[in-house]
């Protein structure tokens, strides 16, 4: 029923919005209809875990073994959790944007949102790559139709790149299902597969699905499409691709990917860590190097992806633990970062790093909310990225699966150092120092604003003090998916 | 009571939010009476408490707020430990503390409302964060504490947004202590993954049973930790820098209490200490050689605050030293009485910049002691104990660490009383440059030298009457029985973990050894005082000294093997092997399907014979896999 | 006769058509050359029936007429393509004046 | 060997060479007669393996009909040596090369045919005479034969579509 | 039956309609009932009603899969007459619409002919009774020099093919042990092959791939599409190659399934070079038109893979793969004709003017691109399932795959054409009805794309029992 209601309101909240030829009311159309998700999740957590409210199957397409089967697990919840408050954030913070049509822009975004959701939710193989692709499609169109100069390239390589990647996953998802004894898409039928399938299928099943995910995330060395796209994109769409979408990718390898094929995760777990790790470093070096906003995040992002993938090839219960709720942070975090950045450029109509300064002279209210998501970015103890990836290093420590262990908890700590010093050279060169000609006129932001963020501020803090709630959510999840991933027990 | 103590650190935090959120409506006195109010009202707290933790056979009392952090085995509460050595640095840092917030009233007077609130907003912060680290009872609390001062430190470093070279410093500070934190929170892994818990009493009673490597590596760590935030080899070079901020800044955080967290946290974990003795032999070393190094250092230093920074960062090599050699008492005496003078030198040396109008430089000084006799008179009080002569509190605590050190190896002794000797001279060197001779600033300087106001003044001398008292509370056994009452106060934390060594070379020699001491300082004293007092250098130091003056060209070295390096590695990566490799790859892709595509319809000419002779072709291919490749 | 034979007569009849369509750029030869292949095949068809006759004749003495209708057949298409053919041609011919079809080149790539 | 065989070799000889010929030729009239030639000597075949319905149509309707069709054709463009278009030598050998090695291949994929030693009887069995054809044709090959019939049809009204003046 | 003789009596009675009257509308009329017309009697075939009680000594056989293909072969066909058939008579002035029309429905004729043959004799006339009239058709725009240069190329092509054709069937017949052309006795126990056996199928093979433009067999593909009127081109790459199709995945289902493991090499090398030509060559193309041209041999390499593995499901998917196909690029056609320039700068900023056409074409190019929620996604789905079932030729299908992420590209290129570039793209006039059909059209192939099953869960019932 709920999970029904969590693609079913966006989605058709969606195509009526094509219908409002109206700016301003498609927009505050839209923002009614994020609320409404919102609420619909809200209840979702309020049932309690065990509630048939949270589960919604029927029959699809018998034919091929395929169900529209969707649930809400620990992840589930958490995830959706994030996105249905991502999206009225980003309304909200957005809403002084003038976009060309907007009605248009307003319903993709809904059904970007739909698709989301739906992958999330979906219990179902063939149906979760469905809302893959549903996800995607939308934000292409965002990207290439409300975008910057170069959005077309840009959004084009982001596109074929990802597709080749679900493409390369739809491979994989076919080839299981041929091989689940009573031929079904259901998750039960894939969690079945672990003991059928055999090692060296394993392998190749693994990296059919781990290239598509690791291009969703991204993970070095296939994270080149995001800079660019980040950067093209209108920020609205840059807040769900960073804040929620590359999370379907790390979502997409607990589900879908870690517990189906343990041998394959297993074999590969070490190499595909070490993709992670370089990533991790790889990003934060060059985000030291950028003058651009949008690509610094975008870099610190991959580095942020990289440790949460990291951690799940760890295989430990605190990583795992760490994944599920640093997910959610990054989301908020990021999303933080990025209204900031939006400001910014409204404001001054650059995002150049080295064009600004002294905005905290003029802007004191952003400069304090910037500061703080800055720091939580940088995952300072009492915000909520301090929890999460305490729990992801310490999970990565203590992993009992690779003998590198120590190694990669060593170089990954590296980026929290990195992560510091590209921080703080943003914070100083944007809000510090003297105000020059450009930022001279710069107010402060605005009500709207100020709520938005403060509200992001209050989640961080809140989490990072008492992560509690958020960790006993996925508690039972984790459980499972690390029941599953133990390839010793098969 | 005891039960009441999240309160000793929930009112600054109080004060933090009040001072924070309303910054553009409160006026300055509004927020000098919140922010100094709430000090007061958790200095009172931390009182009552230590009325009852001073009680015999008090047991250490642990305050569980709520469940932090807990995954399957791991559980990590917030919770708070109350004991003797937490109490003690509760009192340190809100008495300290509040003085310094008194002060800072003056102080920071000249700035608007809304930054005089922020200032004081950051500094509640930090007074919050550091009785977090010293509460907390596990090494997780400990650490949130840990970076919280270090957040507080940058900000407040960086207090004057608008000076480059301010951020600059600020930035240094926070990055250098993350290298440190990296290191800490190996070894709060390293702890989980061996102890399955961070909790101090869980920690402390498995390590016994732990091999020595494990320990020996977890300590090391940590110790790396305590290099970051205590300013020790090699990362000690922030700590002068920091000076950028505000001078009772400077006093609190980087003199009286944030730079002791290092000593605190070694301190707290001795009993880990004590089972890895190479670790103990590491730190002693450092800290000695960051004593050394520092005072060679302040000695040439014309920067008022410079010359302090040094200072500190030297004495709290001696505080390593101790708690290398196992005098863990005289480690945290030496933190206390530290505390104390070291705060009122830097307050007293505001004083002075107050007096001369922002000026830092003492070879425009001199002559001083005429005009603000206060500020004088305590600031000497000051230099005689950390000169170490007695009965001045310097003396007593800096005494019991070269009286451990000698126990421990006759080397460690000799270099720590060189170090005392220079300390006294560079001190002294200071102090004459500034208070004696006859005035060399400016003239309209000298008509704007004044006294500073009361709420100046009254710290300053509060500070001096304990620089001078404290030492009594730890006065050498040597005297007395049971004389050593800080000592006694201490004993169920350090029982187990350290080993007294004052007593065992008999008095005899305990004398001897004050006595070297003192006539070492003395000798230091002396000398600086007949050189500088009349004709002190202004000359620009030349040979050997200018090597001292750049501090031994260390961040230029550290500049050319690390920072610029990496700058250099980011740029190439960004420039060449993201565009021109891995990019270049990604289109590379695209660009050869674009090739291949104009080539391909090639094939397609257009000509009806070509194109039969290519499905002949293709016949032919068919039928040669038919004959060939399928047999 | 051995079937050999008219295996490989017709094969290598066919093969002469298949390389006069190659060397020919005059569309009606190439036609013609096609029409060469054609029969090649014809020939073929009716040997084989006249071997199916032989191998099952005894049983069934109708055996192997289908290869003769089968070529009754192909001649009946043969006139039709021709008929068609030649009109395309001509048509061609109208417009361009020639029947070159090195000259059919406007559409390529 | 008997007249049988002498007359396959005759007519197989012919058969080629006149193929050969039809290729080469440059007159396209010359091609065309050549062609009839073949097709009379395919004819001949017919008739050797007692097929003599098809040998008549393949004389009556290839060699003349059809024929006469293309002579037709050529006659009203006046096409002749001169104006015959040749390809460049290059392409000429390699079709024929590519002729050849087809050929090649087919008797490499032939030659160990299972079937190589069937004979294909000669001059006798009845199943080619008009009677036999006829009445497997309309009884069990009636509705190919109908079918054909919408062919003729569509090849007519195709040929009106172009040919019509307009 | 129904359907070969009503189509065939259509054809005839709509050369006569011409002298009844050349009004454009009548003509088309008389068509859509005759289609109508089709689609009912081939129901009723389905259903096991039949018009005419006529034995065919075995030489067609109804069966479901065939009179299924019938069925969307129609439909597509009526579709097609509806949103294209006025375009007829712009091809040319004084154009001969009846007998267009009549060679439409012969062509029909054929392709029912190709999707219920039972014996090589029937698919041999078949083939040509659609190629015949397709040579026309071709050549219809008399005045066009492409247009003929296009029809003499088919023409000599197509005769050259079915030449090998004939080669083909001639070697099955004398390796057939009865003598005879009917695939159910060619087929029999055909486990190890003899030479003459291999090599007639072999040529069938690339004969039937020349039908259906597989590489290298292909190359008549896109001169021919490029050349001829566009109206016919969507007719020729739609209906026209999925029937053959059809004829072709029977014919090897029927006769050669014994030797599967025989073949399945050849088929796999084809298809991977048919896949890759298709795509690459795509890429770098100009002219919309010819890129579909390229475009449909991509898509018949896909086919071609339920070739590759004859089972259950190829059979269902290469029927929801014409029915996609079709409808798509029957679209697209359809707003192609409607388009002032074929260049891809003739589409810049059709979503401005034009947004319903836009958004249309958009539908049918994500289908055509395989993306989910459309019906090509099933496709697509059902060709690569029913290879991996196979359990071999891993590798094509990855193969495959890549080449659909290619083909992204090119398709991807008209939405950004229309939606992203600015120009101003001329668009002669369209009909309300016309536009109406359209999103019908686009809303057939979204509810294909979500509920396969409505045109599947019927083949499961049937093909299985089959």
């Amino acid at each position: 029923m709920i999970p029904v209601l969590l693609i079913a309101i966006p989605l058709i909240g969606g195509l009526a919005g094509f219908f409002i030829k109206n700016d301003k009311s498609a927009r505050s159309w839209s923002l009614l209809i994020s609320l409404a998700a919102l609420v619909i999740s809200l209840w979702g957590l309020s049932v309690g875990a065990k509630s048939p409210l949270l589960h919604a199957d029927a029959e699809w397409l018998p034919g091929l073994g395929s169900r529209f089967t969707v649930g809400l697990d620990g992840m589930g919840q958490i995830l959706c959790l994030l996105t249905a408050i991502a999206f009225p954030v980003i309304f909200i913070a957005t809403w002084r944007d003038e976009y060309r049509k907007a009605w248009n822009f307003y319903a993709l975004m809904l059904l970007s949102q739909a698709g989301l959701m739906g992958v999330f939710l979906a219990m179902d193989a063939l149906l979760f790559y469905f809302f893959w692709e549903l996800a995607l499609i939308p934000v292409y169109f965002l990207c290439s139709q409300w975008g910057g100069e170069r959005r077309i390239q840009a959004t084009f390589k982001f596109f074929i790149y990802t597709f080749v990647g679900s493409l390369l996953m739809l491979v994989g998802i076919i080839w299981l299902y041929s091989h689940t004894p009573d031929h079904s898409f259901s998750l039960k039928s894939f969690y079945g597969l672990r003991s059928i399938v055999g090692g060296a299928d394993q392998v190749w099943m693994f990296w059919l699905f781990f290239i598509a995910f690791a291009i969703k995330m991204p993970i070095w060395p296939l994270h080149t499409w995001q800079p660019d796209t980040y950067e093209q994109s209108p920020t609205a769409t840059t807040m769900v691709l960073s804040g929620i979408m590359v999370k379907m990718g790390l979502f997409g390898m607990i589900r879908w990917l870690a517990p189906v094929l343990p041998l394959g995760t297993w074999a590969w777990g070490d190499t595909a860590s070490g993709l992670c790790i370089t990533g991790m470093i790889y990003a934060s070096l060059v985000a030291i190097k950028q003058d651009d906003l949008k690509r610094l995040v975008a870099y610190s992002s991959i580095a942020h992806i990289g440790l949460m993938a990291l951690a799940i090839f760890a295989t430990t219960a605190t990583g795992m633990q760490g994944v599920m709720i640093q997910m959610f942070n990054h989301g908020i975090n990021i999303i933080g970062m990025w209204i900031v950045v939006d400001l910014i450029e409204r404001q001054m109509g650059t995002r150049k790093i080295s064009e600004l300064g002294g905005l905290a002279q003029k802007a004191p209210a952003l400069a304090i909310l910037l500061v703080i998501v800055a720091l939580a970015n940088v995952a300072l103890p009492l915000t909520n990225a301090f929890v999460g990836e305490f729990l992801l290093f310490s999970g990565v420590y203590s992993s009992k699966v690779t003998q590198y262990n120590v190694v990669f908890t060593v170089v990954a700590g590296l980026s929290i150092i990195l992560s510091a010093i590209y921080t703080l050279n943003m914070i100083q060169k944007v809000f510090f120092g003297n105000t020059n000609a450009l930022t001279e006129k710069a107010k402060d932001i605005k009500f709207n604003e100020k709520v938005v963020l403060a509200a992001i501020v209050v989640l961080i803090v809140v989490i990072g003090v008492y992560p509690k709630p958020v960790l006993n959510l996925t508690k039972e999840t984790v459980d499972m998916i690390l029941t599953k991933m133990d390839y010793k027990k098969i | 009571m005891i039960q009441l103590v999240w309160l000793v650190p929930v009112l600054p935090l109080a004060g933090f939010l009040i001072n924070g959120l309303f910054r553009n409506s409160l006026s300055k006195g509004m927020t000098s009476i919140v922010g100094c109010g709430v000090l007061l009202a958790s200095f009172i707290l931390s009182l009552l408490i230590f009325g009852e933790v001073r009680q015999e056979n008090f047991q250490a009392v642990t305050v569980t707020l709520f469940d932090f952090i807990s995954v399957d085995k791991l559980h990590i509460p917030f919770a708070f430990q109350v004991d003797q050595l937490s109490i003690l640095f509760l009192l340190i840092i809100t008495g300290v503390g509040f003085l310094i917030h008194l002060y800072s009233t003056a102080y920071m007077h000249e700035e608007e409302a809304p930054h005089f609130a922020r200032y004081f907003a950051y500094l509640n912060l930090f007074v919050f964060s550091m009785l977090l680290l010293v509460l907390g009872a596990n090494f997780v609390i400990l650490f949130i504490g840990w970076e919280g001062v270090g957040l507080c430190s940058y900000l407040l470093i960086g207090y004057w947004f608008k000076n480059i070279d301010y951020g600059n410093a600020a930035k240094k500070a926070f990055i250098m202590n993350r290298i440190g934190d990296l290191g800490f929170l190996i070894a709060i892994f390293w702890m989980i993954n061996q102890f399955g818990s961070v909790n101090f009493s869980e920690v402390f009673t498995a390590a016994p049973g732990t091999s020595t490597a494990v320990l020996t590596g977890i300590t090391l760590l940590l110790f790396v930790g305590a290099t970051g935030k205590s300013a020790q080899i090699p990362l000690y070079t922030w700590l002068p820098d920091a000076m950028a901020g505000p001078t009772p800044v400077s006093a609190l955080i980087h003199a009286a209490t944030m730079v002791t967290a290092g000593i605190y946290m070694i301190a707290r974990s001795n009993i880990l200490y004590s089972l890895a003795p190479l670790t103990q032999n590491v730190v002693a070393i450092i800290g000695l050689a960051t004593a050394l190094l520092a005072a060679t250092i302040a000695l040439k230093q014309n920067d008022i605050k410079k010359v302090l920074a040094y200072s500190t960062v030297s004495q709290l090599g001696y505080m390593f030293l101790g708690l290398g050699v196992g005098a863990y008492t005289g480690a945290v005496f030496h933190v206390m009485t530290h505390a104390f003078f070291k705060a009122l030198l830097f307050l007293g040396a505001g004083s002075v910049i107050h007096a001369m109008g922002g000026e830092q430089d003492i070879r425009k000084m001199g002559g001083l002691k005429k005009y603000i006799r206060t500020t004088h008179w305590t600031f000497l009080i000051g230099c005689i104990a950390i000169a170490g002569i007695p009965p001045f509190s310097g003396f007593f605590s800096k005494d019991e660490i070269l009286a451990g050190a000698f126990a421990k190896s006759p080397v460690y002794y000799v270099v720590g009383v060189f170090t005392a000797l220079l300390t006294a001279f560079y001190m002294f060197r200071l102090y004459a440059t500034t208070f004696l001779g006859n005035f060399r600033g400016t003239h309209d300087q000298e008509h704007h030298l004044h006294e500073s106001p009361s709420a100046m003044t009254i710290p300053l001398i509060v500070l001096a009457l304990l620089a001078a008292v404290a030492g009594f509370l730890g006065v050498p056994e040597a005297f007395a029985k049971n004389s050593h009452w800080l000592g006694h106060f201490l004993e169920p934390i350090f029982a187990r973990g350290a080993v007294e060594h004052a007593a065992e070379g008999g008095v005899s020699q305990e004398w001897m050894l004050m006595g070297i001491s003192v006539v070492v300082a003395l000798i230091g004293v002396i000398a600086a005082w007949t050189r500088f007092s009349k004709k002190p250098d202004l000359a620009e130091p030349s040979g050997f000294g200018k090597v001292l003056a750049n501090k031994w060209y260390v961040d230029e070295l550290y500049n050319a093997i690390i920072v610029r390096p990496l700058y250099a590695i980011s740029k190439f990566l960004n420039n060449v092997i993201e565009k021109w490799v891995i990019d270049w790859l990604v289109n590379g892709v695209g660009r050869l399907v674009q090739y291949g595509s104009r080539q391909l319809r090639l094939l397609q000419s257009g000509q009806v014979g070509g194109y039969v002779l290519l499905m002949v072709i293709g016949i032919l291919a068919l039928f040669l896999v038919e004959l060939f490749v399928k047999k | 006769m051995p079937i050999n034979y008219y295996i490989f007569l017709s094969l290598a009849l066919f093969c002469i058509g298949v390389a006069g369509v190659l060397t020919r750029r005059n569309a009606i030869i190439i036609f013609m050359c096609v029409e060469l292949m054609l029969n090649a095949v014809n020939l073929l068809l009716v040997a084989f029936s006249k071997m199916h006759l032989h191998a099952l004749g005894t049983g069934n003495p109708q055996a192997g007429i289908d290869g003769q209708l089968f070529v009754f057949f192909i001649m009946v298409v043969a006139a039709a393509e021709v008929s068609v053919g030649l009109a395309i041609i001509v048509m061609m011919y109208r417009n361009t004046h020639s029947i070159d079809v090195n000259f059919l080149n406007r559409l390529k790539h | 060997m008997g007249i049988t065989q002498i007359l396959f070799w005759v007519l197989s000889i012919m058969a080629l060479v006149s193929a050969i010929l039809v290729v080469i030729s440059k007159n396209p009239v010359h091609s065309v007669l050549w062609l009839i030639v073949v097709f009379i000597a395919i004819s001949g075949h017919y008739i050797l393996l007692n097929a003599q319905f098809l040998a008549i149509v393949n004389v009556i309707v290839y060699a003349g009909a059809i024929m006469v069709l293309f002579l037709f054709v050529f006659m009203l463009m006046n096409l002749n040596a001169d104006t015959e278009p040749q390809k460049n030598k290059w392409l000429k050998i390699a079709g024929v090369v590519a002729g050849g090695s087809l050929l090649l291949v087919f008797v490499a994929a032939l030659k160990h045919a299972d079937m190589k030693n069937q004979l294909a009887e000669m001059n006798k069995g009845d199943i080619g005479l008009i009677h036999n054809l006829g009445m497997a044709l309309f009884q069990d090959y009636v509705v190919p034969f109908e079918i054909s019939s919408v062919l003729f049809l569509s090849a007519m009204v195709g040929v009106v579509v172009i040919g019509k003046k307009d | 039956m129904n359907a070969i003789i009503i189509s065939a009596v259509w054809g005839i009675l709509m050369m006569f309609s011409g002298i009844v009257s050349d009004k454009g509308p009548f003509i088309r009329n008389v068509a859509v009932i005759g289609l109508a017309l089709l689609l009912v009697g081939n129901y009723l075939d389905l259903i096991g009603y039949h018009f005419f009680a006529i034995d065919a000594h075995k030489m067609l056989f109804f069966d479901t899969f065939g009179l299924l293909a019938n069925t969307v072969i129609f439909g597509s066909t009526l579709i097609y007459v509806l949103l294209s058939g006025r375009d007829i008579e712009k091809i040319a002035q004084r154009m001969p619409v009846a007998e267009c029309f009549a060679l439409v429905f012969f062509v029909l004729c054929g392709v029912s002919l190709v999707t219920t043959f039972n014996t090589l004799l029937m698919l041999f006339l078949g083939i040509e009774i659609i190629s015949i009239p397709l040579y026309i058709l071709t050549g219809s725009d008399k005045r066009n020099l492409k247009s003929n240069e296009a029809s003499l190329k088919y023409f000599l092509m197509g005769c050259f093919s079915t030449g090998v054709m004939l080669l083909g069937i001639a070697l099955l017949y004398g390796a057939s042990p009865t003598g005879s052309f009917s695939i159910d006795e060619l087929g029999i126990g055909r486990s190890n092959l003899s030479a003459l056996y291999m090599a007639g199928l072999l040529l069938l093979l690339v004969a039937m791939g020349f039908k259906v433009s597989a590489a290298p067999f292909h190359f008549w593909t896109p001169d021919v599409y490029d050349g001829a009127p566009t109206v016919f081109t969507s007719f020729m790459a739609t209906i026209v190659k999925a029937g053959i199709f059809i004829g072709f995945i029977r014919l090897f289902d029927e006769t050669f399934s014994d030797s599967q493991t025989k073949w399945q090499l050849f088929v796999a090398i084809i298809t991977a070079v048919t896949l890759f030509i298709g795509n690459i060559t795509a890429v770098f193309q100009q002219s919309v038109k010819r890129m579909l041209a390229y475009s449909s041999i991509a898509q018949a390499g896909f086919m071609l893979l339920a070739l590759l593995s004859i089972n259950g499901l190829a059979r269902e998917g290469i029927l929801l793969y014409a029915a996609a196909y079709s409808l798509a690029t029957i679209g697209i056609f359809a707003i192609l004709i409607k388009m002032k320039d074929y260049t891809f700068e003739g589409f810049n900023g059709l979503a401005k003017h034009h947004p319903l056409l836009a958004a249309t074409c958009t539908i049918f190019l994500l289908s055509l691109a395989g993306i989910p929620l459309t019906a090509g996604f099933f496709a697509k789905y059902y060709m690569l399932a029913s290879v991996i079932e196979t359990g071999h030729y891993l590798w094509l299908v990855i193969f495959a795959v890549l080449c659909a992420a290619v083909s992204v590209y090119y398709y991807f290129r008209v939405i950004q054409a229309m939606y992203f570039k600015d120009g101003d793209a001329q668009v002669i006039e369209t009909r309300s009805g016309f536009k109406g059909l359209l999103v019908v059209v686009a809303a057939l192939i979204i509810l294909l794309g979500v509920f396969p099953n409505l045109l599947l869960d019927k083949l499961n019932t049937l093909i299985y029992t089959w």
